[in-house]
């Protein structure tokens, strides 16, 4: 049967805010690709662990995720620069091999404590002021979805902001460039890794406490993100945020049609199949430079 | 016979965005001498390498080596031919010992492993490698014994013509000393023809039949070492780029 | 006298022999009792995966996470066409050989045609595998099959697990010979040429795309070809037989036993297996995931200080076996 | 040359007589153990049997542990009413069970491992397991070889069509418990003439699920109910958005929802907020929406949604109330099915050993006796405990080891607690239909 224009709109519509999800989620995994070239393969377990934190502060608190960010932000930056000290910097200059193999290591040990921590059950925060409809006649839109979808948008443009216009930008943008010529520009090339890695940490956090107005945390959502993440960055090409927004969105609406409209397993699929064939024709990814 | 070409360079260019590296360059290299490539940092010397042994694709030109075309065609098929290259940043093999990395190289000439490795010793022996270090890992040794593997390596291959790229960069002088001994032996009991770039003025002076100069992707001029000593174009280019 | 080894049969075939025959009188030196029979054959099945992965992702330093895609396609194959059709897997086991060979060459031909490396060649191995999870639940539906009870070598199925162990065996003392015959070989000396550094490789006449896709497909066939090993063992299989975190798993093992040590590999497949299996039995129901939580604090502190993994040790152990062993005699 | 030449062939033919010598020794070390081992069993003169061992193998880590540790959990609290308030098998003179327990972790080959070594390390004469249809395929082939009764947790209706001999299952399997929510459906809207025009079926799709949903849609067909619509998801699902705008496109008045545990609080919330009208929502196969757990997680959203059920916690006979309140005395919580079905599944063999004792006195723990004594068994409220506690009151097991009477109990949430509204209610109880 052929699907009513409510149904296709309504369901582009989720997967434009799921994208905008996916791009902040995104973007923490390419800045530390991007910059300092590690290949972070725990990205989406920092994500998990996030969202037990914040299933924790809120049910405890008694009050909406989303605001649960002035908790968790600042508490992963900090995380994120001890990490980077303890475990990523000694492997800076190895090859990649290794460096994958450090970082999935790291994913094992946040799965495995979740799973001993909280066990295999699901946690689902209790009050959310944000999970409802808004019934706008031919669609009718997930507040929680689109409050979270706003905010990544925001806080993505921000950190675009950031790099182009702030001198810190400056640095990061010379470092990712040319290390050796950034750090002959007296740039301090450790303190930019450090700032960097602690910020796509920080990010991780944000993006959970967003994802728990919705969505729920057990010790393996970390996986669900992680590879399609990378398909994001690997279809947005490094660097620009434009092309990073553009294919999270993609990929978001890809998925959200193709589990409305053929079927869930397929858009389990889809997003791969893209992302090996644009590997093939476009290795600089569908928007980057080259 | 001392004097047929080996490989012809035909008006070869190659840009990069804005930038053009070579500027239709032509040049000769005959059989058994000794051609010392020099020029100012950017003018093109290792591009030059890099389009003749297909590292790069050049825009427009032709590479022409024992009277056949290769142009453009992929490195380790260039390789077979006889034309084979040392590197201006080593690329070393960490992981793999001395022997082995050389064996590597010899790999080219035979599938036999154990005559290989034979090879490989002579070869590592030829240019005075430490015996004692044949089994160290690459990434146990110091940076010279790199650029000997290195060479031994691209020796290895028994080319027919074979380029050192800044060999002796960041060397001590007893040790360039060393190395030009090595380079003029590997030349006249080798019978291997030489490219070698170099910014040691001392060091290629002394040891090239000929120099050709390059500046800012153009042939500037070549002739003896003496002749190039003397030119006053070469020695305003030097001058004129050196940094105020 | 690496130089004579590396001529010699001898060198080749010897450790794999010491592995069988050791194998072969474990069942005998636990009374046949089911439960460590079994838990060698894991073992045993575990260090082939493993040490297959040695050639692509130790040899030629790609890192291949889809080891499961190649495993479950040759495996669900031969197991299929037994079921189905009663064809016995001693066929079958080839044809998914060959399947999961073919499989490799359509992935990996473009893949380094395009000259895709590093992070995203592992990101395409691993999509490979959810695609391949998917796609078998479009066209089988969502299957979870058990192999029907058929005994005898016709099947290479039986009641105990004695027999499955033996077969098991001599695969993998295949599987360690046919490393250690790569590792002398050429393909061997410029398969690690290419992981060290492929530019220099190519400059000495390396074809690095073709060697690459050799080093692929080998490792497919014989994961395509023990597929079938790995099935019956478990008795069932299903769309979750393509695993991604499996492969992951594997490619762990290879890393913590050291890029290109048939040793080490071998044995990090043996300690991560028992030491995982003795958490369970011990511990499991008191701290669940601890082995993981343990092989990742292992993976992390191998990448951090010994990049070389266990074969560091199990290297200087099998040297110094060597010189004594030499000494004895001169 | 020659010097290494002569070494290795010293080194080969040294090499070659230690390992020649190794295997000897081996082999004759070995067969004297398999001689010893397999002295022929002692049956001839009959001894006294002190205790009975029960072997239980749960998945008590990863993703199913959740039901695995509850069934454990329970299988300690009956083995203690057993031997304590029952006195133990007394037709086998008192003797006591003792339980054994093995983690069968989350995948066939550690299942096989878990039968292997529990079965070598105290060789039970009954086990209990292993929820998981995948776990439970794997044990059971090694319980089979074996030759030791295995009752099953394991709900997926194939387990009992493999031609078995040793497999028996008391719970109702999969299949009948699709059939169950359709019954009960299509029973209320009757009841309340409520009219159902367009029915949605959703399903995880393990096999579990499949066949629970493969249940639903058939019964619903026999009945004349043609299902609109069923959609398909992986249970690692994270976003039930566009189903949530599929289903208000359908605007369904019945979905018959199979969930597998996580993703059923998911849709839950996802349907709340949607804030779309659907008359019912009636899950099937026991897991998801109306146990405490998911209860907890999904709070509100949840209430008014029903799920079919392997047990019954409030039926009001004896001993299930009995139990039921020692099981929330002891772990401070509601049993949910996980639990219930080893109440009855425990009980059954206890019940089954009695009569072993007094059908068999020469060898009553012998497996073709116990297979005997339990196909033999016909069970109810009058003379059984087992039957007290299962749904049906009727337990009678065909020669495939399937319970004749397999049926279910339907749970709903109301006011935040699970009430049994069906097939029959709990008192003070009216099942809510549709929803308000």
């Amino acid at each position: 049967m052929l699907p009513s224009p409510g149904l296709l709109f309504q369901s582009v519509l989720d997967g434009i805010f799921l994208g905008f999800l996916y791009s902040l989620i995104a973007l923490g995994l390419s800045l530390v690709f991007g910059v300092m070239g590690i290949i972070n393969f725990a990205h989406g377990d920092f994500i998990m662990l996030g969202s037990y934190l914040v299933w924790i502060l809120a049910n405890s608190l008694r009050s909406d995720p989303s605001l649960m960010s002035i908790a968790t932000v600042p508490l992963f930056f900090v995380m994120g620069a001890a990490i980077y000290t303890a475990i990523i910097r000694p492997v800076l200059g190895k090859e990649p091999l290794i460096q994958i193999a450090v970082t999935v290591g790291v994913g094992y040990v946040l799965q495995n404590l979740a799973l001993m921590m909280f066990r295999a059950e699901p946690r689902a925060v209790q009050t959310t002021y944000l999970n409802f409809y808004l019934n706008l006649g031919l669609v009718s839109v997930h507040v929680a979805k689109l409050i979270s979808a706003l905010l990544s948008l925001f806080i993505v443009l921000g950190v675009h902001y950031l790099l182009t216009k702030t001198w810190v930008g400056l640095a990061i943008r010379a470092t990712a460039y040319d290390r050796e010529v950034a750090s002959l520009m007296g740039i301090n090339v450790g303190k930019v890794f450090l700032l960097v890695f602690s910020l796509g940490i920080a990010l991780t956090g944000l993006a959970a406490s967003l994802w728990m107005t919705f969505g729920q945390a057990d010790p393996y959502i970390g996986s669900s993100f992680g590879l399609l993440t990378w398909v994001i960055i690997a279809l947005g090409g490094l660097g620009g945020v434009s092309g990073l927004l553009a294919s999270s969105v993609i990929v978001g609406v890809i998925q959200s049609l193709t589990m409305t409209l053929v079927s869930p397993t397929v858009s389990l699929a889809i997003p791969y199949v893209v992302f090996i064939i644009v590997l093939w024709f476009r290795p600089q990814g569908l928007f980057g430079k080259g | 016979m001392s004097n047929a070409v080996l490989l012809e360079v035909d008006s070869l260019s190659k840009r990069f965005g804005g930038i053009v590296a070579l500027n239709n360059v032509s040049l000769r290299i005959n059989e058994g001498e000794i051609v010392g490539i020099i020029g100012p940092n950017g003018a093109g010397k290792t591009t030059l390498v890099n389009c003749v042994t297909g590292i790069y694709k050049p825009d427009s030109g032709k590479v022409i080596f024992l009277g056949e075309d290769i142009t453009g065609k992929p490195p380790h098929v260039i390789a077979v031919k006889g034309i084979a290259r040392t590197w201006q940043k080593i690329r070393p093999f960490y992981n793999m010992s001395v022997i082995e990395a050389v064996t590597a190289g010899a790999l080219l000439r035979t599938k036999d492993v154990l005559r290989a490795r034979e090879e490989a010793t002579e070869v590592l022996e030829f240019i005075g490698f430490p015996r004692s270090k044949f089994e160290m890992l690459g990434k146990n040794i110091t940076l010279i014994e790199h650029k000997l593997v290195d060479l031994a390596r691209a020796i290895a291959t028994k080319p027919k013509l074979l380029f050192l790229d800044e060999v002796v960069a960041g060397l001590r002088p007893h040790e360039v000393d060393v190395i030009a001994d090595v380079v003029k032996k590997i030349n006249r009991e080798m019978k291997i023809t030489l490219g070698v770039i170099e910014h040691v003025m001392r060091f290629v002076m002394n040891i090239s039949d000929r120099i050709v100069v390059l500046h800012e992707g153009r042939l500037l001029t070549h002739g003896t070492p003496a002749e190039v000593a003397r030119d006053p174009l070469v020695v305003e280019a030097y001058l004129g780029t050196k940094p105020v | 006298m690496t130089q004579v080894n590396s001529r010699n049969i001898f060198s080749i075939v010897l450790p794999s022999l010491i592995v069988v025959l050791a194998g072969a009188t474990i069942p005998f030196l636990v009374g046949f009792n089911q439960y460590y029979v079994l838990l060698a054959l894991q073992s045993v099945i575990m260090a082939s995966i493993a040490l297959a992965w040695n050639i692509i992702g130790g040899y030629a330093g790609q890192l291949d996470l889809a080891s499961f895609a190649y495993i479950g396609l040759g495996g669900i194959l031969a197991t299929m066409l037994m079921i189905e059709h009663n064809i016995t897997p001693w066929l079958g086991m080839f044809l998914g050989a060959g399947v999961s060979a073919a499989l490799a060459f359509i992935i990996g031909f473009p893949l380094f045609r395009f000259g895709i490396k590093g992070v995203w060649y592992a990101l395409s191995t691993a999509a490979l595998v959810v695609i391949l999870h998917e796609a078998s639940i479009m066209i089988l539906g969502p299957f979870d099959y058990y192999i029907p009870f058929v005994e005898g070598w016709y099947y290479i199925r039986f009641r105990t697990w004695e027999n499955l162990y033996y077969f098991s065996l001599a695969v993998l003392a295949f599987i360690i010979s046919l490393n250690l015959y790569i590792s002398r070989s050429k393909l061997g000396y410029y398969l690690k040429a290419i992981r060290e550094d492929e530019v220099a490789a190519e400059a000495v006449g390396i074809n690095v795309r073709k060697y690459k896709l050799l080093a692929l497909v080998i490792y497919a066939s014989i994961l395509g070809f023990i597929g079938y090993l790995y099935i019956v063992s478990q008795r069932t299989f299903s769309y979750n037989t393509f695993s991604g975190p499996q492969s992951v798993y594997v490619a762990i093992i290879g890393i913590v036993g050291g890029l290109g040590s048939v040793s080490g590999v071998f044995s990090a497949a043996l300690i991560l297996k028992i030491v995982e299996e003795y958490l369970r039995g011990y511990l499991g129901g008191v701290l669940p995931g601890l082995h993981l939580l343990l092989f990742g604090t292992l993976l992390i502190v191998v990448g951090i200080l010994r990049p070389e993994g266990l074969s560091s040790l199990t290297d200087t152990l099998t040297r110094k076996i060597k010189v004594k062993v030499l000494r004895w005699y001169t | 040359m020659y010097v290494r030449k002569s070494l290795k062939r010293a080194i080969s033919k040294t090499m070659g007589i230690v390992i020649g010598l190794v295997i000897v020794i081996a082999i004759v070390a070995g067969a004297l153990i398999y001689m010893t081992t397999q002295a022929p069993p002692t049956t001839t003169t009959k001894p006294k049997i002190e205790k009975v061992k029960i072997g239980i193998i749960e998945p008590l880590t990863g993703r199913y542990a959740v039901f695995g540790q509850e069934a454990v959990d329970a299988a300690r609290l009956l083995v203690d009413i057993i031997n304590n308030e029952l006195g133990g098998v007394s037709s086998l003179g008192g003797a006591k069970l003792e339980l054994y327990v093995e983690d069968a972790g989350t995948s066939p080959d550690t299942a096989a491992l878990a039968a292997e070594r529990l079965i070598s390390n105290y060789r039970p004469h009954v086990i209990l397991g292993a929820y998981i249809s995948r776990l439970t395929a794997a044990v059971a082939e090694v319980t089979e070889r074996e030759k030791i009764p295995l009752v099953m947790d394991a709900l997926v209706d194939w387990l009992t069509e493999r031609g078995w001999n040793y497999v028996f299952r008391l719970a109702p399997r999969a299949s009948t418990h699709g059939k169950a929510a359709v019954d009960f459906v299509l029973e209320m809207a009757k009841k309340t003439n409520t009219t159902i025009r367009t029915v949605v079926v959703l399903h995880e799709d393990s096999i579990f699920g499949t066949t629970v949903a493969n249940g639903v849609r058939s019964q619903l067909i026999a009945k004349g109910v043609i299902p609109n619509e069923t959609i398909t998801y992986a249970y690692t699902i994270t976003d039930f958005g566009p189903i949530i705008s599929r289903i208000r496109e359908l605007n369904p008045d019945v979905i018959f929802s199979v969930p597998y545990f996580s993703d059923g609080i998911l849709f839950a919330k996802a349907l709340q907020a949607s804030g779309i009208k659907v008359k019912f929502i009636a899950g099937a196969g026991g897991c998801g929406y109306t146990d405490p757990d998911s209860i907890r997680e999904a709070g509100e959203a949840v209430e008014y949604f029903t799920n079919t059920y392997s047990y019954n916690p409030a039926r009001q006979t004896q001993w299930n109330k009995r139990i039921v309140q020692a099981f929330q005395q002891k772990y401070g919580k509601l049993p949910t099915e996980a639990a219930g079905i080893i109440f009855y599944s425990l009980m059954f063999v206890y019940e089954g050993l009695e009569k072993a004792g007094q059908m068999f006195p020469d060898d009553p723990l012998n497996p073709d006796n116990l297979r005997a004594v339990f196909l033999s068994m016909d069970l109810d409220d009058s003379n059984s405990i087992a039957a007290q506690l299962y749904p049906t009151g009727r337990v009678k097991l065909a020669a495939n080891g399937e319970n004749l009477y397999g049926g279910t109990a339907i749970l709903q949430v109301i006011g935040g607690q699970p009430r049994v509204i069906w097939p029959e209610a709990e008192e003070g109880v009216t099942p809510i239909f549709p929803r308000p």
